[in-house]
């Protein structure tokens, strides 16, 4: 049915379906977030050797998030007299919706993928670029010093390890010869390419923390120093959509590390196919969530200085040498 | 492969954004704005490029090259232009460009 | 014997003074000004030389030099011509009357340019490099060469007049400069036409082409195109000569160069407008220019007649003597003109004659001035008493500027209006106003000066000493000799005139 | 045909997401709109400033570090540019691209080491 | 592509390119690493001996034939040798310019920077000048481009270079994209970027209409590339950059990135338009059809030049107006299309870097000197320095084009190549070229005026560095030799070049 409907001439119909396709993926998504949320909070009191949230929803704190959604729904909306009016209103938007986007490419299962673009993983880093844009403007139209340093630094940070980010996964790129996800999850039934690239993998995953601004990476809104960074001046719903995002980053971040390394929905052994894909994507998905809940307990945040320079003189000639290595081993290997 | 669209849209659409591109340049005293004008020229440049590659009179791959090769260039070419602009403005406090004017008899 | 490199050394003979120079300290006035001199001798005895070759009956032609320089476009596989030029000098009669003018003026120039008070050694390389220039001018074969040289003397002029001569030197040196330029401007568009049409650019070799309406030419020429050749011509000759419309520049030059150098500009390199419209105008294009001969006959009379009548309100004698060569000059267009043997021989007489004229009249008014700080008429009146040789020698000057029989004015103003009576009469009774008002004019200021008003006592004033004899004797003594005897300029023009004559089919 | 609706409809997908993205926002707000309080003080449109009134533009001027960043961002991020169909096209290419594409880098690695060593990549 | 492929190819023309790119990366190691008080003049002479190194193999290859290596987008002929050596050249004298530059606020601390920017600035121009491909075409005129605009502003602190540097970026941006803008539909019509196949595919030509579009095109990179040779529309740019810029960068800036200006103009006009039929096959040329259009830009060139020349009081600036002046000139000679316009181009060309180096050597220490660029301040030279007061006079008479130097011969090498035309000799441009050239007299003798003329405020003779004595030296002896004895050049020119005949093999 939905091989019909994608061959099928665009029309409205089409946009109809796919948008109601869309709203499904994205309370899901919401789900996540709030699950997410609550998740994090709970592993972390768990490491912290304490309880976490365990009051509202029975003993596991289950409508947590919920209620304080609900809370900050009834905020009253603030925005400050100095503030650049238009701008600021927009900010949310631009950092919230290209976080959304970016889910439109990814394959959770070979059958379960909204768009399947042939450039998916340009396509992914590309759109994502644009949310620091979202940040950056929202730490301006605040005229507010902590803000507009949080969302200079925010825009700093994300530049400087988008370049290793990008650098790194060009080794898949170079041993799959695609640039369609689809295409990067098939060549790994041989082997994931955490195996074939485990350079890559760890400059990935550091880079991905950075770019996601998490500790230790989470300099823009550190709130020992800056207060809260660029969203200092937002309350209720704008500032939910900042936090929004950093959370549908954390789903589509993990979901594409899933997809580059881990094999997507393929199973370890082919033995093993009988479990669904679906199964498979969320296992390894909760890994990685899991591993990034996992750091934010376990580092200190980085001085800033500290995290420019690893990122330029370590991340970055890394993954360049990476890149070489990879092309050289692939050519010897043709050659003998 | 035909998208419905005439590539003469293309074209026009290119022409458009590079008058408009044109006119900033020319006309507008900032000089962040000017040079983003040029980048908005060199974009225009872009998709003729792409577009003679793809409905061109002999489609070829090279316009697809040449699009990469200006990008790079255009990006070198904003690079420079910002630090100059930047130490520029470290001297002078301005970004207007009718600003710049020590060097008139 | 091969005496092909003759010219060559005659030409850049002054060169080697200008080495010299470079070599002797700036402070040593004495030593620059002799070298100076000295440098401008080689050219004076190579020149007088050929004069006696010439005397002793032997061809001009042994002298001819000829070899390859430049060659554009020299593409063989193409298939075009070559466009050589070659480096050829040579004399024939008019030019070498020419090259012994210019030796003998600028060896009395030299001696003339002791009056200079600063700067000797840059003054005297200057002075050498124009030599050069004038030399090179008269016997280039050939119109780019003739264009390098005639170029040549504008840069020494303008450092000359503009750091040697009076108050308004720079102005002048200016105005020398950019009239000259655009006359040469104007040149050499006519000298690329030419060369890029007919592949050459020799000039007997363009006369035989252009005259001969068989000549096989790159391109042809027609005749319209050869009348704005001609006129193109008389443009760039006509500023240098000068002629009346275009003349403004030279009257400031005469006012503010020093004497010296303005004995040699109005002695000399008037004279290139002159010999440029013989050579190239008559030569290349004699049958427009016989369509233009009234037209230049009319420009002529204008010339005579203006500069006479301003010439007589001038206060100042070199002014009186910078229109006397306006009008002299008018003398030279009516002889050309004439298109007859008499006028054009007559023509030629007047460029000889008034060269050596001028030169002695203008070294006369570097004395006075250099003496008495002033060359106002009002103020020199009376200056036979106070400087009786000096005096006297003006007077002679101005008596043979007049025409009087027996100076060698007299011959060419006869001949000039004899050949142009014989063509357009009226023309010429209308011109002759112009020689009686010469007579007056010049009467008036030399009289005003040597017997007027004494405006002042001439004592203490300094005569004419020791090396000013010389110029002014020698001149004096060549206006005379070709009053007396004028087939010392007759009879070596006879071969060239013929040629001219030929070529206007007469 | 179908391949080209196909490629038209993952597009049109795209454009679904980006409608979605902003229409969640937008309506969002608009909810809270009817929702939340509106208790206008002067106090509370102040601009936060450690609690202290706050004093002339922030808009201040930035360090030229970050624009420096931003620079070599751009640099780097079209040396991807370059890299990317390198690598998609890698197989076809071979030695010959792989040379190429080493002296590329070394170029610009060598820019890197400049900065290095001029100290560009050094945080204030 | 195979390794096999890949060695294939005869690497060895690109010899000179190699010396040139292995100096820029040895340099910027060299200036990051060695201690800040070490002299980086030393970088100087390794540059030099790497552009010497670089013209040697040059003249070796004098007798290759046509080479295209990399699929037809680097090709070596008689042009690109030619003009190579012309840049190279250039170049040292920029070099010893650069050595020899001290002015008061100091730019030892840029000199290191400067070398290589300049190298690579000149591998650009050299890429140019043997480009084959529009791309490589392009990135060769970018790599020009860019390193020059960071010379134009390298002295960070003084706020004229600056802007000066800014005023350059602006406008050298506007004229690439509008080259490109051009290039892009010459690509369209043509469907490859590779010179020769446009000029084959556009031959043919029989569509009016895309005619038309060409026409548009010829136009865009007219006037994009008339930027780089500071000609009319796009000359504004010239003064304020000119006066800004550091004296080394401004004659780098008049001679060598002038030539390469002319490079890909005569690269792109006569491979693309020549041989575009207007009208169907086998109709008159577009470039032929468009002369009147260049001749009018040409005539336009020369006047803004030479007149505007004449207010200024900045020697730098007086001489941007000059070499927007030249610039018409040379333009003169592009508009002819004979066979004597690569002639007229080149030795043009050369004779212009000689003259104008040696100028620009003489400017950098009276700047230098008097710590002041105004025109007045050359009063007195001549009692200062009058070896060098007479050489410099020597070069303003042929940058003048008095004959005797090889200015002259340059002009009446581009006055033969006007008059050449069979059907059309261009009689209104040459006139009102020599026109102007009278007028260029007035400033150029306004200078010797200043000099030769006026007293100096204070005349202490002046010490000059014996880089400036060579290359003052080298120029003037160059300007008369070619002056006088043009066909050293020109034979050198005929016999090695064979007339260019292989430029669209």
């Amino acid at each position: 049915m939905v091989e019909d409907l994608l061959t099928s001439s665009p029309g409205l119909v089409n946009f109809g379906i796919f948008f109601l396709l869309a709203t499904v993926l994205l309370l899901v998504v919401l789900g996540f977030v709030t699950y997410g949320i609550l998740a994090e909070r709970k592993v972390m009191g768990f490491m912290q050797l304490r309880h976490g949230p365990n009051q509202v929803g029975g003993r596991w704190g289950l409508l947590q998030t919920v209620a304080d959604v609900l809370k900050l729904l009834l905020k009253e909306d603030i925005i400050p007299k100095v503030a650049d009016r238009p701008l600021f209103i927009l900010a949310p938007v631009i950092a919230f919706a290209p976080s959304f986007m970016v889910l439109a490419a990814i394959p959770f299962t070979d059958k379960l993928q909204f768009a399947d673009i042939g450039v998916g993983l340009l396509y992914y880093i590309a759109i994502s670029g644009i949310t620091t844009l979202g940040m950056v403007t929202g730490g301006w139209a605040s005229n507010n010093k902590y803000a507009l340093l949080g969302g200079a630094r925010a825009a700093a940070q994300m530049i400087s390890y988008e370049i290793p980010l990008v650098m790194s996964v060009l080794g898949i790129i170079l041993l799959t010869g695609s640039l369609n996800l689809n295409d990067i999850v098939y060549a790994q039934q041989n082997g994931w390419y955490i195996l074939l690239q485990p350079i890559a993998f760890i400059v990935f995953m550091i880079a991905s923390v950075a770019e996601l601004n998490r500790t230790p990476f989470d300099l823009p809104e550190g709130e020992s120093e800056l207060v809260a960074g660029y969203h200092v001046e937002y309350s209720g719903f704008r500032w939910a959509f900042f936090m929004l995002a950093e959370y549908v980053y954390l789903f589509a971040m993990a979901a594409l590390t899933t997809v580059l390394f881990l094999g997507g929905w393929l199973p370890p052994l082919s033995v093993l196919d009988f479990i669904p894909g679906a199964v498979w994507f969320s296992l390894k998905f909760s890994v990685i969530v899991f591993i990034l809940i996992w750091f934010r307990v376990t580092f200190p945040r980085f001085r800033a200085d500290k995290l420019m320079e690893f990122g330029w003189k370590v991340l970055l000639p890394v993954a360049l040498a990476n890149v070489f290595l990879t092309a050289l081993i692939k050519e010897l290997f043709k050659l003998f | 492969m035909n998208t419905g669209v005439p590539a003469s849209a293309y074209l026009a659409l290119a022409l458009i954004l590079f008058c408009i591109g044109l006119y900033g340049a020319l006309t507008k005293r900032n000089t962040v704005i000017v040079l983003i004008s040029i980048e908005l020229m060199l974009n225009a440049v872009n998709i003729n490029l792409v577009t003679f590659s793809k409905f061109g009179l002999t489609p070829s791959i090279d316009g697809q090259i040449f699009t990469l090769f200006a990008m790079a260039v255009a990006a070198a070419e904003a690079s420079v232009g910002l630090a100059i602009l930047i130490s520029l403005y470290r001297n002078r406090k301005t970004v207007n460009i009718d600003e710049m004017d020590i060097m008139k008899n | 014997m091969n005496l092909s490199y003759i010219l060559t050394i005659m030409v850049f003979s002054p060169l080697l003074g200008i080495l010299a120079l470079a070599f002797i300290p700036k402070t040593n006035e004495k030593l620059i000004k002799l070298t100076g001199f000295l440098g401008t001798i080689p050219a004076l005895l190579i020149s007088l030389g050929a004069y006696a070759h010439y005397l002793a009956g032997k061809n001009l032609d042994d002298f001819s030099v000829r070899a390859e320089w430049i060659h554009f476009g020299g593409y063989k596989q193409m298939g075009e011509k070559f466009y050589s030029i070659y480096y050829e000098l040579g004399i024939d009669g008019f030019s070498l009357l020419l090259v012994v003018l210019t030796a003998v003026v600028a060896s009395l120039a030299a001696i003339a340019s002791s009056m200079v008070k600063k700067e000797w050694k840059g003054y005297f390389m200057l002075f050498l490099l124009l030599q050069v220039g004038m030399l090179g001018v008269f016997t280039a074969q050939n119109l780019v060469l003739f264009f390098l040289f005639f170029e040549l003397t504008l840069i020494p002029m303008f450092f000359l007049i503009g750091k040697w001569g009076y108050f308004e030197k720079e102005k002048a040196a200016y105005s020398f400069l950019i009239y000259n330029g655009l006359g040469s401007a104007v040149l050499l568009i006519v000298i690329m036409v030419l060369l890029t049409r007919t592949g050459t650019s020799n000039i007997a070799l363009l006369e035989q082409l252009l005259t001969n309406p068989d000549a096989q030419l790159l391109r042809p020429i027609s005749g319209d195109a050869k009348m704005g050749l001609l006129i193109a011509l008389l443009v760039a000759f006509g500023i240098k000569l000068p002629i009346f419309p275009l003349h403004s520049w030279m009257l400031r030059v005469h006012v503010q160069a020093p004497p010296a150098i303005v004995m040699i500009h109005s002695g000399i390199l008037l004279k290139i407008g002159a010999f440029g419209l013989i050579r190239f105008g008559m030569g290349i294009f004699p049958e427009q220019f016989k369509q233009l001969a009234f037209f230049i006959a009319v420009l002529g009379v204008v010339n005579l007649l203006y500069g006479a009548f301003l010439a007589f309100t001038q206060k100042d004698f070199k002014m009186v003597l910078a229109y006397s060569s306006i009008s002299h000059m008018g003398i030279v267009l009516i002889g050309l003109a004439a298109l007859n043997e008499a006028g054009i021989q007559g023509a030629i007489f007047q460029v000889i004659s008034h060269g050596l004229i001028s030169a002695l009249l203008f070294f006369l008014v570097g004395v006075f001035y250099e003496r008495l700080d002033t060359s106002l008429i009002s103020n020199l009146g009376g200056l036979a008493k106070g400087m009786p040789v000096a005096a006297g020698l003006l007077l002679a000057g101005g008596m043979a500027s007049l025409g009087l029989p027996g100076m060698s004015g007299f011959v060419s103003e006869f001949m000039a209006f004899l050949g142009l009576f014989k063509e357009m009469p009226v023309l010429a009774a209308i011109g002759c106003i112009g020689i009686i008002m010469t007579a007056a004019y010049l009467l008036r200021a030399i009289l005003g000066i040597t017997y007027g008003v004494p405006h002042r006592e001439f004592t203490g004033v300094m005569d004419l000493k020791g090396t000013e004899y010389v110029p002014a004797l020698t001149l004096l003594f060549l206006i005379v000799l070709i009053g007396v005897y004028p087939s010392v300029l007759s009879s070596p023009l006879h071969s060239a005139l013929k040629s001219i004559m030929l070529g206007l089919g007469g | 045909m179908e391949l080209l609706n196909l490629y038209q409809n993952n597009y049109l997908i795209v454009f679904v997401f980006l409608c979605l993205g902003i229409l969640l926002p937008v309506v969002a707000l608009f909810l809270g709109k009817l929702l939340r309080p509106y208790k206008p003080v002067e106090a509370k449109y102040t601009t936060y400033e450690s609690g202290i009134e706050p004093f002339h533009d922030s808009r201040v001027q930035f360090n030229v570090r970050y624009y420096i960043f931003a620079l070599m961002f751009v640099i780097f991020d079209v040396e991807t540019v370059f890299l990317y169909p390198w690598a998609v096209a890698y197989e076809k290419l071979g030695i010959f691209a792989l040379i190429e594409m080493a002296i590329f880098v070394l170029m610009l690695v060598l820019g890197l080491v400049y900065a290095w060593k001029k100290k560009v990549l050094r945080w204030i | 592509m195979e390794l096999n492929d890949l060695l294939a190819y005869n690497w060895g023309v690109m010899m000179p390119e190699f010396i040139i790119l292995g100096t820029i990366a040895l340099l910027v190691l060299l200036d990051l690493f060695l201690s800040k008080e070490f002299d980086r003049k030393l970088f100087g002479w390794i540059a030099i001996a790497a552009l010497i190194s670089a013209g040697i193999s040059v003249l070796g290859m004098l007798d290759t034939p046509v080479t295209s290596i990399l699929d037809d987008t680097y090709r070596l002929d008689s042009f690109a040798k030619a003009f190579k050596m012309i840049l190279l050249a250039g170049s040292v004298f920029v070099m010893l310019l650069a050595m020899n530059y001290n002015p008061k606020d100091g730019f030892s601390e840029y000199r290191g920077e400067f070398f290589y920017l300049f190298l690579a600035a000149l591998l650009g121009g050299m890429i140019m000048s043997s480009s084959g491909d529009l791309i490589t075409l392009f990135v060769g005129l970018e790599l020009l481009s860019i390193p020059s605009y960071i010379l134009a502003g390298m002295r960070r602190n003084s706020l004229s270079s600056n802007e000066s540097a800014m005023k350059y970026v602006i406008n050298g941006g506007i004229s690439t994209a509008i080259t490109l803008f051009g290039l892009s539909y010459v690509y369209g019509l043509a469907g490859s970027t590779n010179l020769l196949t446009i000029a084959k595919t556009l031959s043919t030509n029989v569509d009016s209409q895309h005619t038309y579009l060409l026409g548009i095109a010829f136009f865009m990179i007219f006037v994009g590339i008339s930027f780089k040779l500071a000609a009319a529309p796009f000359h504004m740019w010239a003064p304020d950059v000119y006066q800004g810029a550091p004296t080394p960068v401004t004659a780098f800036l008049s001679v060598v990135s002038k030539a390469a200006g002319f490079i890909i103009l005569v690269r792109i006009m006569f491979t693309i338009f020549l041989l575009t039929a207007s009208d169907g096959p086998g109709s008159m040329p577009l470039l032929l059809k468009l002369q009147d259009y260049i001749a009018f830009l040409a005539a336009a060139t020369m006047i803004i030049g030479n007149v505007i020349a004449l207010r200024q009081r900045n020697i730098k600036r007086l001489f941007a107006y000059s070499s927007i002046a030249h610039a018409g000139y040379i333009l003169v000679a592009f508009t002819s299309l004979n066979y004597l316009t690569f002639d007229a181009i080149w030795f043009y060309l050369v004779a212009y870097l000689f003259m104008n180096m040696g100028a620009f050597a003489v400017i950098q220490l009276m700047s230098e000197t008097t710590g002041s660029e105004e025109i007045k301040d050359f009063a007195g030279f001549y009692k200062k320095a009058p070896v060098l007061a007479a050489a410099f006079g020597i070069l303003l008479l042929s940058l003048a084009g008095f004959p005797g130097t090889a200015g002259f011969i340059g002009k009446v090498n581009i006055f033969m190549s006007a008059f050449l035309d069979k059907d059309n000799p261009h009689y209104v441009l040459a006139s009102i070229m020599i026109a102007t050239t009278v007028v260029s007299y007035v400033y150029y003798f306004g200078i010797l005026t200043q000099m030769f003329f006026r007293p100096a405020a204070e005349s202490k003779s002046i010490k000059i560095p014996a880089g400036i004595i060579a290359t003052v030296g080298i120029a003037v002896a160059a300007s008369i030799l070619f002056g006088i004895m043009p066909n050293i050049a020109l034979d050198f020119l005929h016999s090695n070049f064979g007339g260019f005949v292989d430029f669209l093999e």
